[in-house]
């Protein structure tokens, strides 16, 4: 399968308009889609707006769910900033998170610790958990010739049917056995919250640490420059003399790892149990942030905050207007849709404007 | 079918690829197109053959002005050409591939292909199985099957790029046998190639071209001498060598046999001492990149020892390797060496034996612009390596090696390159000899491997002949045991 | 087990199996000419719920078909209009269009949720459905389940034995050869991926009017990821690659006696094997030791490789001509 | 104009509805989400919100405090969570929102003699008697089967599927020997659990296909016990085809409408009076947490304004064994068939309810296997 494209969002040699163009022109061209889309189902669109606007915003409540979902975007999208650099599209993510939820859900039922503790030792089970599924799909890939794609999708499906065994067999509630979960952590091992929101201090400033960790990484370090030589040609940096098989598990590990702390902090900071499908589609909706952030970093938390917006606010649409949510994740598709195109096009433009 | 080319251009941004150039072929007569690397060869072809596009000139077939959209176009009047690397389907079977392009039908008419491709092969003494798959073919049974493809496609016009460097002698004077029979019948064959012994046997008349430009055109009878000149501008020396002292061995073969799924080469055995440089000819693909690729540490020989510098490497990681200061240069530049996408700074970063975990960007850049400098590369720090020329790149490839190495292993060191680029490669090469490194080189030009081997290693049919010393062997001598014979 | 429900099994596999048989051998169409239409668990909801939709309202099953094969054609030729003209990667794009589909089915869906509509109606072929066993499984069906059998063979047919399916071998296995020979490389791939696209949407209808009669939420979720891991499994040859959709199909089948017969593991975990083993399926079709293993000989690599399937050369890769 | 009513206009009131799957899914959310209608219709001043499919898979990441945050905002005090799925949240949330007032349908977190009791100021629980509906499905399913087998399209497994499988089991078990005058032994009755309330394709099992499999497998009858209408669907599409089979669907009301000529009829939850009650009291000021398990109108099954649950007749059920049904239901009604009397048997053959007692309420709320005389899986896992 083809190589990522990692086209720059923003040449030097253009101009900032015209970046600012290329760049919003897909993102009104999306909007006036999702209007039409709106308009056919015979809703008004500037009260979806609204009422998309306020779901977001409209209260610190749901400013703090909005964060709630960032948090988890975040983390999902630094660990695929890894292995997209890598040149590998880990689609498995989802599965990853699911593990690192089970993972934090082990620690939190095994030991009885003091709050600090517990939880520090369930982001711990959930990075090991995560990491390891991840070196799975990894050694598939790098071992077995099994395309990542269908590796990771393969074992995030596996994912799911651990989690159900676990739900409704070893892990089940007494007397009851559903798979809407299993009993509740004890609260030693819930995360704590701001006051009336429902996300903490520790999820956002461990999201933004693993954020910069990884800026930095790929940037200034020779690992990071090392990934990157091996997803744009594994057989030159093989040549160079970098452990090209080691880099690409490395890789998958590492995006295990931050895949594993959104399943930890879902189970412990939303959930505060483990359910079925608890990686929530973070993983699948970070692929798309970091395909829209252009695979860089610094623009990660912004493009993430968006998503999270309207994923949470999409909530209010079906409450206010009758409207179904999946308005948002259309919204969120058409973007970055328009957007990748619009590269490619714009590409194509140059190339005949210079000859 | 009587053609000529008139005042043919083709740029290539700045490059003139072909300026002015104006030929006419007889039928029946094979016309010789000469020319060293990048002299504009291909480019004419493929603009006769419909691949590219003239910028300015014409084309008369039988006096009648053509414009060819596409090959197929340039086929269905009668304008055929054979590519050096044969462009047909390798996982498709003879049949398929000869079928492939004919429009007789909805369906695939496989018997009127059949009876047709037996024809054609009773007529040349070809003898290829319809049903085998081509990628099991030899370079040249592929060659003979595109041969029957385009006859029998009403080809009148054949064009044959540098159809000899990848097959054997006997498949060779097999190719010729065939190339003179298809003149007889009344076929215009044009005859691409670089050597000059292969012009003189065959052509009847030469045109030579250099830098895009005619530089004249020669009938038989002529001399190789004369057509040195013309290609070169004047006819080349051999420089007389530096004498080295030979040292410590740094590399002992001991009966390795190397294999990849098609082929497979026994009992090599070889000792290259420092200082010396080794020469590996042969058809390509006759197992030297094998070698090469085993003595670096990237594939595993099948039997045998490899001792480097008095240490047994056998299985041990490509990174041992390096750390003993063996390097290798591989053929694909941007494929295998170099990285698309990263700048020159980033691939001397990566390059650098010292493996600081943080990068010092100022620092890397400056080493960078020295070093771009040094190995007159003509870019800068920022410069993405796909960016630059073929030279450069090359250039570039030679500036990531270390230092102080102990084995340096080539493949194609000069391919593509300039005269002036070739000489600094060596003169770059021969400067690492001197401090005591050992060379190791493949090269499909026979030229290059008497100018500079002090030993040569020939591979051919599956096997290598003991390794010859160049200064008692003639031409003669290498052509054969390439060739096959004698070995 | 008596007999009976043997041929019922095989009957209702071979008739379950028929959407997946489109999908697998369109992708399979698509990738031969040399372009991954990843998009395909977005495409097949979309196409199924468009199918159902337009069923449902006009109530004409032959418009439904057409708007699903419509819809299918329409969003591969996103994928192709991206790759080809735009050379984007070819990944990327497929992979926002899957969710980007799924969404749109959600979001269009929503008045057609679990409302009756019409159906493929059963048609048994008279006279050869009377022929015992053999007649109760292919003869006792629908014209859309016959249809998908007959796919089969036309794939096979056209592929191999007509002129322009060996110039569409010719396009995914080295496409300058194949404009050499006067084929116009991109004008074939865009053509064949549409043709894919139609096909896959197609087989999502078939979902929505005959296998998962009427329309919900996330209807089909998942199997479109199967179809492309079998499309590899097939090694992109038609009859292998139904012979993988049957196989699925009836990996299902036991999933659903298997409760019965291992009472103490949860029925999720069944539900789950059809994935892991096509993990194991596509690590024993792309396994380097076997590799080596049957490339000894020529013979046993022959054999190997006509078992195994290699990719089309050109696959997910962008022609340019000079 | 309005007509002048005698009862003075309450102060409008908005409650909620979560709703596990879609509102339209002709299902057990459908029962709700039209309950909830009727209440607006039966309420002047009142309406509703609801937000549909709160599952994971529907809407990964939207947890149900999420949900009441947001129903809290648009001022709406009664919040009612309609699926055994929320029962755990909702303990874990209405003490966090003591201005809101909870009701957990299905749940039993409010009985005081459960085993889940939890003190817990505002939250209440309300649940129908739908295992007398089952009781007459299994009835309906024996008399129309002509192989003696029938299927049983299960949820997943927990005290309240094992509960209404059980009781259609018994149903069809008394139907078969009492007015089919057949040998009990002879009845064949197989359950299968899909995993999931609904389908989560990838998650559970495909209910169309473990329909179609029950079929394969010589059941003539398939009774569903999953939130939607897979299983009639499939039964419809099996009868075009000129097979003799039929359904019993559930939930809903209108639950024959997608293959009517295949329902055998529909055990279904009318959940309208006890959601006026409760809404009417929240209005009050008289609420108070209270369990109710809500049994049917035996003198009209169909009243929409009395009982909790109700049967419609299919038209897939013959006049006769309606007849025959409409007897059964009125024995059960007037108390002279009671099926919860001894003996009991559960599958593995201890004696659960000993002959000549009667089944406390406890006993049936938390039944704990399937019975002798059923196959399938009675626990997830030993
Ligand atoms: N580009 C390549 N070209 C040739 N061979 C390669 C290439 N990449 C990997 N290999 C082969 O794969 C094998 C494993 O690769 P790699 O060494 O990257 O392993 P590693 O685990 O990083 O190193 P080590 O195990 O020594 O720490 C090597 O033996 C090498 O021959
Ligand atoms: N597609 C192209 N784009 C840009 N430059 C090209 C292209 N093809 C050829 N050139 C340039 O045109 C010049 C002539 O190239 P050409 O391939 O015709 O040489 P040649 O005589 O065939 O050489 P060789 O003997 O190495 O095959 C070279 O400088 C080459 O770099
Ligand atoms: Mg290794
Ligand atoms: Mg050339």
């Amino acid at each position: 399968m083809s190589e990522i494209t990692q086209k720059p969002v923003f040449s030097k040699k253009t101009g900032f308009s015209a970046d600012l163009l290329w760049t919003m022109g897909p993102i009104i061209l999306a909007l006036l889609l999702t209007t039409l889309a709106l308009v056919a189902i015979g809703a008004d669109p500037l009260k979806a707006y609204t009422t998309l606007w306020n779901g977001a915003f409209g209260s610190p409540e749901k400013l703090g769910s909005v964060i709630d979902a960032w948090v988890p975007l975040v983390f999902c999208s630094v660990g695929l900033l890894v292995t997209f650099t890598a040149g590998l599209w880990n689609i498995g993510i989802e599965g990853q998170i699911v593990m690192g939820a089970i993972g934090a859900a082990w620690v939190a039922r095994t030991f009885d610790l003091p709050a600090e503790i517990l939880i520090a030792l369930m982001f711990i089970g959930g990075a090991l958990g995560g990491a390891a599924w991840a070196l799975l799909a990894g050694a598939l890939k790098v071992y077995g010739r099994v395309h990542e794609i269908f590796g990771g999708l393969g074992l995030n499906f596996v994912a799911m049917g651990v989690t159900l065994y676990l739900i409704i067999g070893p892990w089940k509630r007494a007397g009851i056995a559903s798979t809407s979960g299993t009993e509740p952590f004890r609260p030693a091992a819930w995360l704590l919250n701001f006051p009336g929101l429902t996300v903490g201090p520790v999820e956002i400033i461990l999201a933004i640490i693993s954020l910069a960790l990884i800026y930095f990484a790929l940037r200034g370090t020779l690992w990071g420059l090392q990934l990157k030589a091996i997803g744009k040609n594994a057989r030159s940096a093989f040549w160079l003399g970098i452990p090209t098989s080691r880099h690409m598990l490395g890789a998958f590990a590492v995006c295990g790892v931050f895949a594993g702390l959104a399943g930890a902090e879902q189970a412990s900071g939303v959930w505060a149990r483990l359910i079925p499908a608890i990686s929530g589609g973070y993983g699948y909706l970070a692929i798309l942030v970091v395909l829209l952030s252009g695979f860089r970093a610094p623009l990660v938390p912004f493009v993430a905050f968006f998503f999270a917006a309207v994923s949470k606010g999409s909530i209010s649409l079906p409450l206010d207007l009758q409207v179904d949510s999946a308005l948002g994740g259309v919204l969120q598709g058409v973007v970055v849709l328009l957007f990748v195109l619009s590269q490619g096009v714009r590409a194509k433009w140059t190339q005949t404007l210079s000859s | 079918m009587r053609l000529e080319l008139k005042h043919i251009h083709k740029h290539f941004g700045a490059v003139h690829a072909n300026d002015d150039i104006s030929i006419a072929v007889e039928s029946g007569t094979i016309h010789g197109l000469l020319g060293e690397n990048g002299a504009g060869k291909s480019t004419l072809m493929k603009i006769l053959s419909g691949f590219i596009h003239r910028d300015a000139g014409e084309i008369l077939l039988d006096g009648r002005a053509v414009a060819f959209k596409n090959p197929a176009e340039a086929i269905r009047a009668g304008v055929g050409m054979l590519h050096q690397d044969p462009l047909d389907f390798p996982p498709l079977t003879v049949l398929d591939n000869f079928l492939f392009g004919r429009e007789d039908g909805f369906m695939q008419n496989r018997a009127g292909a059949l009876a047709d491709l037996q024809r054609f092969s009773r007529q040349f003494g070809f003898d290829l199985d319809p049903d085998a798959l081509v990628s099991s073919l030899t370079v040249g049974e592929r060659q003979q099957l595109e041969i029957m493809r385009l006859l029998s496609l009403g080809a009148k016009i054949l064009i044959f790029d540098e159809p000899t460097t990848g097959i054997s002698l006997p498949q060779k004077i097999k190719l010729f046998e065939t190339l003179r029979l298809l003149a007889k019948q009344g076929m215009t064959i044009i005859f691409v190639t670089h050597k000059l012994q292969d012009a003189e046997d065959l052509c009847g008349k030469v045109t030579v071209l250099r830098l895009g430009k005619m530089t004249g055109q020669v009938t038989h009878p002529f001399t190789a001498d004369q057509l040195v000149r013309l290609m070169f501008g004047q006819s080349l020396e051999t420089r007389a060598r530096a004498s080295v002292a030979l040292g410590e061995p740094i590399l002992e073969l001991r009966d390795i046999c190397v294999a990849d799924y098609r082929l497979r080469v026994p009992e090599i055995n070889l000792q290259v001492r420092a200082g010396q440089v080794i020469g590996l000819a042969g058809i390509e693909g006759s197992g030297q990149r094998l070698l090469l690729r085993a003595c670096a540490g990237l594939d595993q020989p099948v039997a045998g020892d490899i001792w480097i510098s008095g240490a047994r490497m056998n299985r041990q990681p490509y990174r041992d390797f390096l750390e003993r200061g063996v390097a290798y240069l591989p053929a694909g530049r941007l494929e295998e060496g170099l990285v698309p996408g990263l700048n020159l700074t980033e691939h001397f970063i990566l390059a650098r034996r010292s493996r600081e975990f943080f990068i010092d960007w100022r620092a890397a850049q400056d080493a960078a612009q020295s070093r771009i400098g040094e190995y007159s590369i003509r870019g800068v720090p920022a410069s993405r390596v796909e960016a630059l020329s073929g030279g450069n790149q090359q250039r570039a490839l030679l500036a990531l090696l270390q230092p102080n190495l102990n084995l340096i292993l080539l493949e194609h060191p000069t391919r593509g390159l300039d005269i002036e680029s070739t000489m600094w490669v060596w003169s770059q090469l021969l400067a690492r000899r001197q401090r005591g490194a050992a060379i190791v080189f493949a090269s499909a030009d026979l030229d290059e491997i008497f100018e500079y081997s002090d030993r040569i290693l020939v591979f051919s049919g599956g096997r290598v002949a003991r390794a010859l010393n160049a200064q008692e062997t003639s031409v003669q001598q290498l052509g054969e045991l390439i060739g096959g014979k004698g070995l | 087990m008596d007999t009976n429900f043997v041929i019922l099994t095989f009957a209702s596999i071979l008739a379950e199996s028929a959407p997946l048989v489109f999908a697998v051998i369109g992708e399979t169409l698509g990738e031969k000419s040399g372009v991954t239409n990843l998009s395909l668990d977005g495409t097949i909801l979309l196409s199924a719920m468009i199918g159902f939709a337009v069923a449902f309202t006009t109530n004409n099953l032959y418009l439904a078909f057409l708007a699903a094969m419509l819809v299918g054609a329409l969003v591969a030729s996103i994928v192709a209009f991206s790759s080809i003209v735009l050379k984007l990667d070819q990944i990327a794009v497929g992979f926002v269009l899957t969710l980007l589909c799924g969404d749109l089915s959600t979001f269009f869906g929503n008045p057609f949720v679990r409302k009756p509509g019409p159906a493929v109606p059963h048609f048994a072929i008279p006279g050869l459905a009377e022929i015992p066993v053999v007649g109760k499984i292919f003869f006792d069906q629908n014209i859309v389940v016959y249809l998908s059998v007959l796919l089969i063979f036309a794939a096979w047919w056209w592929i191999y034995k007509t002129r322009p399916g060996l110039k569409l071998q010719g396009i995914g296995e080295r496409p300058a050869a194949a404009f050499a020979r006067g084929v116009n490389v991109n004008a074939q791939r865009f053509i064949y991926t549409l043709i894919g696209g139609a096909l896959v949407g197609f087989g999502g209808a078939t979902y929505s009017l005959f296998v998962k009669l009427g329309w919900s939420y996330h209807h089909t979720y998942g199997i479109g990821w199967i179809a492309l891991a079998i499309v590899i499994f097939g090694g992109w040859h038609p009859i292998r690659g139904a012979l993988g959709a049957y196989i699925f199909g009836g990996l299902q089948s036991v999933s659903s006696f298997a409760q019965s017969a291992f009472t103490d593991v949860p029925t999720q975990v069944f539900q789950t094997a059809p994935f892991a083993l096509m993990i194991i399926a596509l690590l024993f079709v792309s396994n380097e030791a076997l590799d080596r293993f049957f490339s000894g000989s020529p013979v046993s690599r022959k054999i190997w490789n006509s078992l195994r399937g290699t990719p089309p050369g050109a696959l997910s890769t962008v022609f340019e001509q000079e | 104009a309005p007509a002048p009513t005698a009862t003075p206009v309450a102060k409008p009131i908005t409650f909620g509805v979560v709703l596990v799957g879609p509102y339209n899914d002709h299902g057990w959310s459908e029962a709700h989400y039209t309950a909830a209608q009727y209440v607006k219709s039966k309420l002047p001043g009142s309406d509703f919100i609801y937000i549909d499919k709160l599952n994971p898979a529907d809407r990964p990441g939207m947890t149900l405090e999420q949900v009441v945050n947001d129903m809290k905002s648009k001022g709406v005090r009664l919040i009612l969570t309609t699926s055994d799925d929320f029962q755990t949240d909702t303990i874990a949330i209405a003490p966090k929102f003591p201005d809101i007032t909870f009701i957990n349908a299905s749940g039993d977190s409010a009985w005081k003699d459960g085993k889940n009791y939890k003190d817990i100021k505002n939250l209440g629980n309300f649940m129908g008697k739908m295992e007398y509906m089952k009781m007459v499905a299994g009835c309906a399913a024996a008399l129309s089967t002509q192989t003696g087998k029938m299927g049983f399209l299960g949820p997943l497994i927990n005290d309240e599927t094992r509960r209404l499988a059980d009781a259609a089991y018994l149903g069809a078990k008394y139907c078969w020997t009492t007015y089919a005058k057949k040998n009990a032994a002879d009845l064949k009755f197989d359950v299968k659990w899909i995993g999931f309330w609904f389908n989560i394709p990838g998650v559970t099992l495909d209910p169309t296909k473990v329909a179609n499999d029950f079929f394969n497998a010589g059941n003539d009858v398939v009774i569903s016990g999953i939130d939607t209408t897979e299983a009639l669907v499939v039964t419809g599409q099996r009868q075009a085809k000129g097979e003799k089979v039929w359904a019993v669907s559930y939930d809903y009301k209108e639950g024959c409408n997608e293959a009517p000529n295949a329902c055998l009829g529909v055990p279904y939850f009318n959940w309208g009076p006890a959601y006026l009650k409760t809404v009417k009291e929240f209005q009050a000021g008289t609420w108070k947490p209270s369990w109710d398990w809500n049994g049917p109108d035996w003198a009209n099954l169909d009243n929409p304004d009395t009982g909790a649950v109700g049967f419609t007749f299919g038209k897939g059920l013959t006049d006769a064994n309606k007849t025959t049904v409409q007897q059964f239901i009125k024995g059960l009604g007037d108390g002279s068939i009671n099926l919860w009397k001894g003996p009991i048997t559960l599958q593995d053959g201890t004696v659960y309810v000993k002959e000549g007692a009667v089944a406390t309420d406890k006993e049936i709320w938390y039944l704990p296997q399937l019975l002798q005389g059923m196959t399938g899986q009675s626990a997830p896992t030993k």
